[in-house]
C-alpha cells in the first residue's frame, strides 16, 4: 500500500493538520492517482508507438515510388536514361536513384536463393523515386512514360498505400481515444475521492465553519492536501510505469511494432505530464467540491 | 448584540416557533427552558445564523443575516462562543488543539495563548486529558471541552445549549461560576437548560432572566421558578 | 445474571477502577453515581461486554465472557436493554425502524410488534415523530428513543447510560416511572445519572440501591443520598 | 452518474437496508467496476488480437519450410521428382506442394511487374513444404538434399521465424499482463471502496452489534449490497466497453494487426467473465473486511 511520505505531510503546513491525516480517502485518493497513472503511462507509450509507426508508414510509402522498365537487353540502357531525363523535368520528383543489380538482387534473394544467375536473367531495371506531396502528379507522369519509355511502368504504391494509410489513422484515434479514456477515469475517480473524503470529513467542516473559520480557510485544508496526494500518487504511479517501461525487454530489431511500445529519447518527458494533470484535476475537483459542500451550510 | 425581531421557524410540517422578538444585550444572563422538544436548540441555532428563520429578521451585532456575506458570518461567528448539544469534535487533534481551533480559524498563532488554554484546561477539570483525542473523553469531559472551546476566544455573546446535562452537581457549579465570571466582563450570557436547581443557584449570584418556550411562544418566567 | 468479580480495569495509562465485584440480580434497581469521568460509562460497558476489563472475571447470564463466542454474546446482548450516553442511531432509517431494528437482528419480523410500538412510541412522547430521521430530532428526543429501542425486546435486563440528560423533569419521570414498571416485572434495572432528584423519586417508590463510583472503588450510598 | 436501479434494491430484501441506501460509497462502487469493467473490455481485446497474431504467426511460419531447386533446364523435373520422393520419406513432413508457375509469378509479381516473361526465364522451382514440429528434423533433410539433389536448397524460414517467434511470445505476455494489471486495479479499487463504505458506515456497524445482532447479520447486509454494486457497475462497464468495440469502424480487409482490435465470433463472450470477476472479488474483499472490522469490535 502506498503511504503518503512525510514530504507530503511537511508541505501541508499547520493548516492542513485540520484535515484527518490518512484513513480509507487518503489511500484512496493516493491509490486512484497512482493505478491511473501507471495505466496511463502505458497508455501513452502505446499512443506514441501508433503514432510512431503511422508516421514511419506515412514517410516509407507515401512519397516514394517505383519505375520498373522492362526492355529488351540493348533498348534498357537507351529507356533508362529517358526515365531518368524525364524524371528530372518532372515536378514533384525530389529523387530518382538507378538501383544497382545487387539491390535487384537482394530483393529477390528470399525467391530465388543466393545463387541466383542475375546477369543470366531478364530482370526488369528498377528506378527508386522520392516524390513531394503537393507537387507531384503521378497520372501525367504516367502519361509521359508511356509516350516516350513504353517499357517503364510507375508504380506509385497506391495500392499498397491505400489501406496501411488507413489503418494508421485509425491507430492514431485509438491511441488518442485510450488517453482520453484513462484521463476522464482518472478525473472521475479523484472527483469521487474527493466527495467520499468530503463526505467523510463533514463533521470536521461543520465544526470548522461553527468556530468561525471562513470558507477559503477550510477549502484550502481540503484543497491543499488531496491536491498532494494526487499528486504524490501519480508520481509514484507514473514512477512505476516508466520503470515497467524501461525494464520491458527491448526487441527493436524486429521492428514490429508491437515490439516496440516504450519512450525514445526525448519522449521520455511526456509521461511526466501525467502528475501535473492528476495535481491540476483534484485541485479542481477538490475545490469545486469543497465549495459546493460548504454552501450547504450557514 | 443578538436581536431577533418577530421571528417563526417551521421545518417543514407545522410551526415551531411562533411571532419571537428578543435581544441579547452585553451584560445580559439568561435561561432558556421548556419542554424536550419545544425548540430550545431550534431558538439557539438561529441565533448564531445555523439556521435561517423562515419568517422574521435577525440581526447579529448589527448586521441581518439575510445580506450578510458568507465571510462576513464566519467573522461574526468568531464573537459567539457555542456549545452545541451534541459536543463535536475533530476526532484526530488531542483536546488542547481543539480548543485551540477558534484561534487557528481566526488567524492568530495558538502558541500565543498556551498559558490561558493551560488555565482554561484546568478550570474545567480537564488538566490531564490535554493530550486526549476527542473520542476517548466521557460525556461529561465533551461537554467540558466544549465549554472551553466557546470561550478561549473571550466572545461577546456565549450560548451553551444544555452545557450541564452530563454533568455532576459540583462540576456544573464550577462552570457556571465561569459564565457568571464572564458575565461580570460584560459578556451577554444564554444557557438553555432543564436544570431548575443550576437556574436557582445563578439567580442567587446574577441578575439572569429566565425564558421559557412553550405553546411555540417565547415567555419569560416569573419569580415562582 | 450479571456478575462482576473483581474486576479492574485501565484504559491503558492509571487505574480507572479496581477491584470491583457486584452482581445484578433479577427484579433489583440499581442508580450509578459518581463524578464525571469517574468511570460510570466505563463500568456499564464492562457490564454488557463492550469492554473486556483488564482483570477480574465477568459472567453474564452465567457464561463467562472472556469464553463467550462472538454470536453467544450477540445472543446475550438481545437479553440486555442498552441505552448509550451518545445515542446512536441508523441515520437513513425512520424513527420506528430504528427503535424496531433489536427485533429485525433478533430474526423477528418488526411487523408482528407494531402495536407494541405504537404504545411504547406513545408513551416515551414520540408518537408524532415515528416516521422522522434521527439525525432530526432534538436531543431530548433522541434519549427517549434510545430508551424505547432498549426496552422493545423486553429484556431481562436495562442498563442506562444518563438516559435523562438532556429531559426536563416531567418527561424524565415519565421514563422513570416506564422503568419502575419493567423491575416490577422482574427486570434488573441499571441506571447511571448525575441527577439527584431522580434517585430520591425513585427510591420513593421501589426499593433501589445506589452504588458510587468514587476513588476508583464502587461503593453503595448510604440512606444520605 | 451511474446509479443502482431498484433491481439492486429489490434484490437486497429486507436485511440489505441496515446499510444506507446510497450516497458516495455507492457511487464510489459502481463507478470504479463500470471504469475497470470497461477498461478490461479493451485489454482483453487487445490480449485476444494479440493472442490472434501470435497465432497466426506461429502457424504461418513454423510449421513451413521452402525447398528451392535451381537446375538447367533438361535436369529440373529429374531434381524435383527426387526432391519430392525425400520429402515422401523425411519423417515430419506433413505436406509437399510444387509451385505452380502462377504461384511463382504472383510472388514475383510486386517487382517485376505483371508482363514477366516467366517462361523464358530459368526460375527456380519452388516448392512449399509444411512440417510437424516434434518429427521434423531439417539437418538431416538437408544432409540428404546435398547429397541426392545437389541444386535443391532448404529453406526453413528460421531466419524470419527467430524474431517473429519472438515478438510473438512477447506481445502474449503483454497481453496478459494488461488483463492482470486491470484486474488487479479492479480488485484494489473495490477492497478500497469496501473499506471505505465500511468506514462511512462505522456507526451503522456498532450500533447493529450493540443490538444484538450477529456478525452474519452484518455482514451478511454489507457484502450483499457490494457484490450487487459491484456486479451492476462491472454489467454497465462491459455493455459500454462492448458497444464501443462493437461500433469501432471495422477494417478487417488490411488485416494489419491494430486494426483488428476487437472480439471474433465466440470471442464475445469473454467478457462476459468480467461481471463475475467483479463480483467475486467484491463478495470476498468485503466480506473480508466487514469480518475483519467487526473483529475489533466485542
Ligand atoms: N432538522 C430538522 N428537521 C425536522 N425537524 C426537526 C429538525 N431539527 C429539529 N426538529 C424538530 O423540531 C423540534 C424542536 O427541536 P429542538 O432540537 O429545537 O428541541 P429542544 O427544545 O432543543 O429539545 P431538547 O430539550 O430535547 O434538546 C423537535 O420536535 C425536533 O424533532
Ligand atoms: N477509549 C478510551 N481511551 C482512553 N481513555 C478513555 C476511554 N474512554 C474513557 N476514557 C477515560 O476514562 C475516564 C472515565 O470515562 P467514563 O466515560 O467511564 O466516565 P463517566 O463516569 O461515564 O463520566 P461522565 O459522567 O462524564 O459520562 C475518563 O477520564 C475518560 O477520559
Ligand atoms: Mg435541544
Ligand atoms: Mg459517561
Amino acid at each position: 500500500m502506498i503511504r503518503p511520505g512525510t514530504f507530503l505531510q511537511r508541505a501541508e503546513g499547520n493548516t492542513g493538520r485540520v484535515v484527518p491525516p490518512s484513513g480509507f480517502t487518503a489511500r484512496l485518493t493516493i491509490f486512484s492517482a497512482a493505478a491511473m497513472a501507471f495505466l496511463a503511462v502505458f497508455a501513452l507509450a502505446l499512443a506514441l508507438a501508433a503514432g510512431r509507426m503511422a508516421d514511419r508508414w506515412d514517410a516509407a510509402l507515401a512519397d516514394t515510388a517505383t519505375i520498373r522498365i522492362a526492355a529488351p537487353q540493348g533498348q534498357m540502357e537507351t529507356q533508362t536514361a529517358i526515365v531518368q531525363e524525364i524524371l528530372r523535368t518532372t515536378p514533384g520528383v525530389t529523387e530518382a536513384r538507378v538501383l544497382p543489380v545487387e539491390e535487384s538482387r537482394a530483393l529477390l534473394e528470399p525467391w530465388f536463393g543466393p545463387d541466383l544467375p542475375i546477369e543470366s536473367l531478364a530482370i526488369p531495371q528498377l528506378i527508386a523515386v522520392r516524390t513531394a506531396a503537393p507537387g507531384f502528379d503521378a497520372q501525367s507522369l504516367r502519361l509521359r512514360l508511356s509516350a516516350e519509355a513504353p517499357g517503364a511502368v510507375l508504380d506509385d504504391h497506391t495500392r499498397w498505400r491505400q489501406p496501411l494509410v488507413r489503418a494508421a489513422a485509425r491507430l492514431r484515434s485509438l491511441g488518442f481515444a485510450a488517453i482520453g479514456l484513462i484521463g476522464a477515469t482518472v478525473a472521475a475517480m479523484i472527483v469521487l475521492a474527493a466527495q467520499a473524503a468530503l463526505s467523510a470529513n463533514a463533521q470536521v467542516i461543520t465544526v470548522l465553519r461553527l468556530i468561525g473559520a471562513r470558507d477559503a480557510f477550510i477549502a484550502r485544508a481540503f484543497v491543499r492536501r488531496f491536491t498532494l496526494r494526487a499528486f504524490g500518487g501519480a508520481v509514484a504511479g507514473t514512477a512505476l510505469g516508466m520503470l515497467a517501461l524501461a525494464l520491458m525487454p527491448g526487441d527493436p530489431a524486429t521492428g514490429a511494432f508491437l515490439t516496440d511500445i516504450g519512450f525514445h529519447g526525448a519522449e521520455w518527458l511526456s509521461p511526466l505530464l501525467i502528475p501535473p494533470f492528476a495535481a491540476i484535476t483534484a485541485f479542481i475537483a477538490t475545490r469545486a467540491a469543497a465549495l459546493r459542500r460548504l454552501k450547504e451550510l450557514t | 448584540m443578538i436581536a431577533l425581531e418577530n421571528v417563526a421557524h417551521s421545518y417543514g410540517g407545522g410551526e415551531l416557533l411562533s411571532d419571537m422578538t428578543h435581544e441579547l444585550v452585553p451584560g445580559s444572563f439568561h435561561f432558556l427552558t421548556g419542554p424536550s422538544g419545544a425548540g430550545k436548540s431550534t431558538f439557539l441555532k438561529i441565533c448564531y445564523g445555523e439556521l435561517v428563520p423562515s419568517a422574521g429578521r435577525v440581526h447579529l451585532f448589527g448586521q441581518d443575516l439575510r445580506t450578510m456575506s458568507r465571510d462576513a458570518m464566519a467573522d461574526t461567528r468568531r464573537r459567539i462562543g457555542i456549545v452545541h448539544q451534541d459536543c463535536r469534535f475533530l476526532d484526530h487533534l488531542p483536546l488542547s488543539e481543539n480548543i485551540a481551533l477558534p484561534l487557528l480559524a481566526a488567524g492568530r498563532d495558538p502558541a500565543e495563548a498556551a498559558d490561558d488554554l493551560r488555565a482554561l484546561l484546568d478550570w474545567v477539570g480537564l488538566g490531564s486529558h490535554a493530550d486526549a483525542l476527542p473520542p476517548s473523553l466521557s460525556g461529561g469531559e465533551r461537554q467540558r471541552a466544549a465549554l472551553a472551546r466557546a470561550v478561549i476566544m473571550s466572545p461577546d455573546v456565549i450560548l451553551a445549549d444544555e452545557p450541564t446535562g452530563n454533568l455532576d452537581w459540583e462540576m456544573s457549579l464550577r462552570l457556571l461560576r465561569l459564565l457568571i465570571e464572564l458575565n461580570r466582563m460584560g459578556k451577554a450570557i444564554l444557557i438553555a437548560t432543564h436544570d431548575l436547581n443550576l437556574i436557582r443557584t445563578a439567580k442567587a449570584e446574577v441578575s439572569a432572566r429566565v425564558l421559557r418556550i412553550s405553546g411555540r411562544r417565547l415567555t419569560t418566567a416569573g419569580a415562582d421558578l
